[in-house]
């Protein structure tokens, strides 16, 4: 895990340390405003997992897609999405990315390419298919990136589309984030074959698997896999071991793993992990991640008065954005 | 000029390829096999292989990928065989196609157009020969037609293309092989309702593959002296409440021809709205002429006798206006 | 005694296990997790993994499965997280739950019990918060039911089980944290719809989670001098025609109360019933409370305008009873 | 595929090509029957893949369940259903095997536990699973077979079966009857992989090939997989390489595939071959297959009477059976 790090630059470290920070940060304060019940309805949080989107996400150029599930704050914001976008979002105002619509579960954005926010596990991996379609029938060079917990690989769609995607020679790139459970579901008790990034290869569909904690693994195997599909014109599979650090939603009483074995993993903490290296590599010092933090905070600060100062919207325009015509 | 419907869907589709480069026809052996029911015949050697585009058995990520498609700029026509398979894509039709506009706040539409065959009457079965018109009628986000005449089936697919959201369109298997005169002067439409007879006496809606049967029936029945009006929908989502409500405030009676299972069926939501809209109009109680609560038997006569038919619109008619037979 | 909806339901679930060895839970967390609304909590240490079932993120296979185990000779409970994950498993309920006795002449009936939390409210917002109760009671085949009382909660699953057909039942989400006083004298009923409070100016129908609110509609209206009937459906199909007519008959007005979408809602077929067989016996047009036809909306504002609320049946009962608000 | 024949005493070889005689004989009859429209709707023929229905059979027990598809004459047949049931099905009477109600599609017997006749592709498999699930949890030894086209292996219904039958280690066999086409589309043109029985392989499920045109191969490996399946208590799959030599249906034209591919295929004709393999060991001679033919179409002769003697259900009871009390 330390073998690739060591060939991390300070620029690019500081980028990695920030993104993380930024998604870390962000979901506490969103989990803080749950509580006072400014933040509703479901809230995942992607904390532990934070080296996957921050060390996927610098690899994909503008002109890439994005779909994402309902555990998906992180992807938004490291795509590029405004924090107070993200944040109005979540607590359903106007100047939300959906415009208030769609809540925690369904941030979108359409100047990222970023296309949600599915909350039907297995949901977007269809769709992050029929985009690379699109693609290929129009001839363009951008590629499209699906993320998706491992829960989802037990679904039919997970095959379909995988199936699809290869049959058809698309620029798709699958990433599962791998973090063990879904929702009290461990792996073992979901999947035959707990192997995710073996079943890509059935379909034929080149597959890696990365430490999904260490954010240079994840950037070197994104980067390889990248390169891959604008080179092939083909779909490759990426499998994320991770973790999440919280509960599976707000309302997870967690009955089904032990402190200790999350302990562990938090020994595994890819901010902490990668802050330690850069600073035994002396990269970085701890005014770096001060400066970071305090950014960070007033990013979060003016993220959340945005949002408070937003507006809701008025009740008369109830059934709007149904239909097209009825903007 | 004398046509079937095949051939007017068929005409449609092919204009509607050579009109516009991003549409191209998928789904489930429209290619190679030239459709289950024969309309696409013709069109892959046409068009290619990229553009009529076979896919697996694997409805919900075909249906998917036509969503995803349509958001990357393509105007993807899906084909599901049936409607009896697009069961397994439901998910994606309702879920994401039908709520991507709104769940967005109105950034992404999708402009897709899914067709399906829809109908009982060939002595297919249980699993083939459903009629879940209304399951779709039900979901905001969606709008969903019906082609009746030659006309309409000619002409509907054109206008659902240029629909920027998603369109569904549910065509009755009984239709593809009728026979007819393609006038130039009718022209269609997937917003209005339509007027196919005009009578005094009681409205009769219907829709799609039901409104032969009920213009046969309107003719039988004027022999009893009932100068019945027969409404054909065309759209079943969202519905024409003008068009309805002022034919039955004329006639002031109607009934619903519907070939979906009686209990639930779209039947019943227009009936509920004439009763909530037009009650004080009516002079007899609302009645419909829908499918038995059955899973359609195979042997002819049993499947006849589940289906609404001819004579049982005729009776209900009858049973309407008073005159006990 | 005391208790809630949700320990009601567990109560009955291991009543159900105690009872009959061929009994058993399968769904995406009803075990370790506990159920996503908790109402399985503790049952896996109780009847072991076996019996106490979680699946994979798998609706078709496992619902599927459960039409297997019923065949084979076990009494399934298969729980279906919510109705919004149920639109991947449809091809098994209509396919083959639904059909199997049927087209196998009636050599095999399908024992099943489905269970599925339906209905919005909790700000889950578009893909989180349907109500298809009428999707699945428009299906020959199938029973569907609606406990809208702590006692039908207690006592529904027990007669669900009894049934050799395949019964789907609907949770709200919003009952299971309600409390209230489990009675030892009202028994559950699968069959018969209740009148949950006697009246006699307007009979208001509802099922299930929009119970409470249409007696504190029915409270609220007393004030206004109104006398309302409130009926509590139960049985969602077949429909209890008789209970029904005979409260219409007796108020001569009706209202349904339904969190469906307004259009092909549940509460449309109930009229259209009325509306057939009842037609003379009105005193004022039919009219339903329904949901607003919009995928729910994320914020609180947006969804409770959504969705029928006391307010609105309130407004509703006067507007029908002439009383200009 | 010369070398197993030869060990195929006269007994059991001329079982077989009783069998399959049988079925190719019942079904051309269908399909002229199909002419005259004394059978209705969709009729799908077996011709050309009797030896997979007649290898599997005869290795079940009478507890085994099966579950087929649409293409089911020959396994409904050969599973033990008298021909008579099934072609007063085919006619709707109510002598058939369901009562009239299924129809070729949907032949049904509750005593040799034939769960049918489904036309839904793929909607057999979870059944089958459920089938076995419930033998298992009532400690019962018996094992279920699903036979399937190699089109459902596309759908998303065979991903999740495959995987609950391995997860939960049922006693299910899964039979993929690979004839090449789903309707008209060729495999490779939707599989992305098409070494289907490697797929099984991803559920670490226990998996093997066979040539579906030879009655022996597919009796070995059906013979194989079922002690494996009795003895570990773990599911199997098998492939059967096997070809349709008619039309998909009475409605295809069938314009994707050449005449000459059919006429190969057309040589590797699985009655042809075991008779002349047979009758080159000199097991067999002309008047066994004579004898065969005869009493086949006597079997085929009475089973037409017994349908056109059968009776038409009453209009009366078009809502029975929909529900259990109804009847
Ligand atoms: C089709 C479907 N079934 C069930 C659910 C309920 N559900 C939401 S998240 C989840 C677990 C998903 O786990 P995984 O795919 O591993 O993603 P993670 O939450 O671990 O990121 C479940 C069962 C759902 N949203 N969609
Ligand atoms: C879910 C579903 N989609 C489509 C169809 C229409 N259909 C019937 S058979 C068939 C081809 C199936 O091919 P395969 O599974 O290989 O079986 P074969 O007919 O070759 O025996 C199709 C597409 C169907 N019955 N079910
Ligand atoms: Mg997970
Ligand atoms: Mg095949």
């Amino acid at each position: 895990m330390s073998a690739p790090t060591s060939q991390v630059s300070r620029e690019q470290g500081l980028r990695w340390l920030k993104d993380m920070i930024r998604v870390r940060r962000m979901e506490e304060k969103c989990a803080e405003l749950y509580g006072q019940e400014k933040i509703r309805g479901f809230l995942h949080l992607y904390i532990g997992e934070e080296a996957v989107a921050a060390g996927s996400m610098p690899e994909l150029s503008a002109e890439d897609a994005v779909v994402a599930t309902y555990r998906e704050h992180g992807h938004a914001l490291l795509r590029g999405i405004s924090m107070n976008a993200i944040m109005a979002e979540m607590y359903g105002k106007r100047e939300g990315c959906s415009g208030g619509r769609g809540g925690s579960m369904h941030l979108f954005d359409a100047k990222t390419r970023f296309y949600g926010g599915n909350a039907i596990v297995s949901g977007g991996l269809p769709l992050a298919v029929g985009l690379a379609l699109a693609d290929k029938m129009q001839n363009r060079q951008r590629i499209s990136v699906c993320f998706f917990g491992e829960g989802a690989v037990a679904e039919g769609e997970f095959h379909e589309s995988l199936n699809l995607a290869a049959l058809w020679q698309l620029p798709v790139l699958f990433i599962c984030e791998n973090n063990l459970y879904a929702m009290g579901t461990a792996l073992a008790r979901s999947e035959s074959v707990t192997d995710i990034h073996r079943k890509a290869e059935s379909y034929g569909i080149y597959s890696s698997a990365a430490d999904g904690m260490d954010v240079v693994s994840v950037n070197t195997a994104v980067r390889a896999a990248v390169t891959r599909i604008r080179e092939d014109k083909k779909p490759a599979f990426l499998e994320m071991r991770t973790y999440r650090f919280r509960a599976h939603s707000m309302f997870d009483p967690e009955l089904y793993r032990d402190r200790e074995e999350v302990d562990q993993w938090k020994q595994l903490c890819p901010i902490a992990t990668l802050t330690a290296q850069m600073k035994a590599q002396q990269l970085i010092d701890d005014r770096d991640i001060d400066g970071i933090e305090k950014d960070t905070a007033a990013e979060i600060h003016s993220a959340v008065e945005f949002a408070e100062g937003g507006h809701w919207e008025p009740v008369e325009d109830l059934t709007r954005d149904v239909y097209t015509e009825s903007r | 000029m004398t046509t079937t419907y095949r051939e007017a869907m068929r005409a449609a589709l092919r204009q509607a390829l050579q009109e516009d480069e991003r549409v191209f026809l998928m789904g489930e052996d429209v290619g190679r096999y030239g459709g289950c029911y024969a309309i696409s015949q013709g069109l892959q050697q046409e068009f290619g292989e990229t553009r009529i585009r076979d896919t697996p058995l694997s409805e919900s990520a075909f249906v998917g990928a036509g969503i995803g498609a349509a958001l990357g700029g393509m105007r993807p026509i899906v084909e599901v065989m049936t409607v009896n398979f697009s069961l397994l894509c439901l998910d994606q039709i309702v879920n994401t196609a039908a709520t991507l506009r709104h769940m967005s706040g109105g950034q992404f539409s999708v402009p897709l157009v899914i067709r399906m065959t829809t109908g009982a009457g060939r002595q297919l079965a249980a699993q083939h020969s459903h009629s879940l018109e209304c399951w779709y009628a039900h979901v905001p986000g969606l709008r969903v037609i019906a082609p009746a005449t030659l006309e309409d089936m000619r002409g509907m697919l054109r206008l659902a293309l240029e629909d920027p959201d998603p369109v569904i369109i549910f065509e009755h298997n009984a239709l593809y092989n009728r026979e007819g005169e393609l006038t130039e002067v009718a022209v269609a439409d997937i917003r209005r309702a339509a007027i196919r007879r005009p009578g005094k006496d009681i409205t009769l809606i219907c829709y799609g593959g039901n409104l032969h049967k009920t213009l046969e029936a309107a003719t039988a029945s004027a022999e009893s002296g009932i100068d019945a009006e027969v409404l054909d929908l065309r759209s079943l989502r969202p519905l024409d409440d003008e068009t309805i409500l002022a034919s039955v405030r004329k006639t002031r009676r109607a009934i619903i021809v519907d070939e979906g299972w009686h209990s639930g069926s779209l039947a019943a939501e227009i009936g509920m709205r004439i009763a909530e809209q037009a009650f004080y109009d009516l002079d007899a109680p609302l009645a419909r002429v829908c499918t038995a609560e059955v899973p359609i038997p195979y042997p002819r006569h049993l499947e006849q006798a589940a289906l609404p038919q001819v004579e049982s619109i005729v009776g209900k008619v009858r049973e309407v206006m008073g005159q006990n037979v």
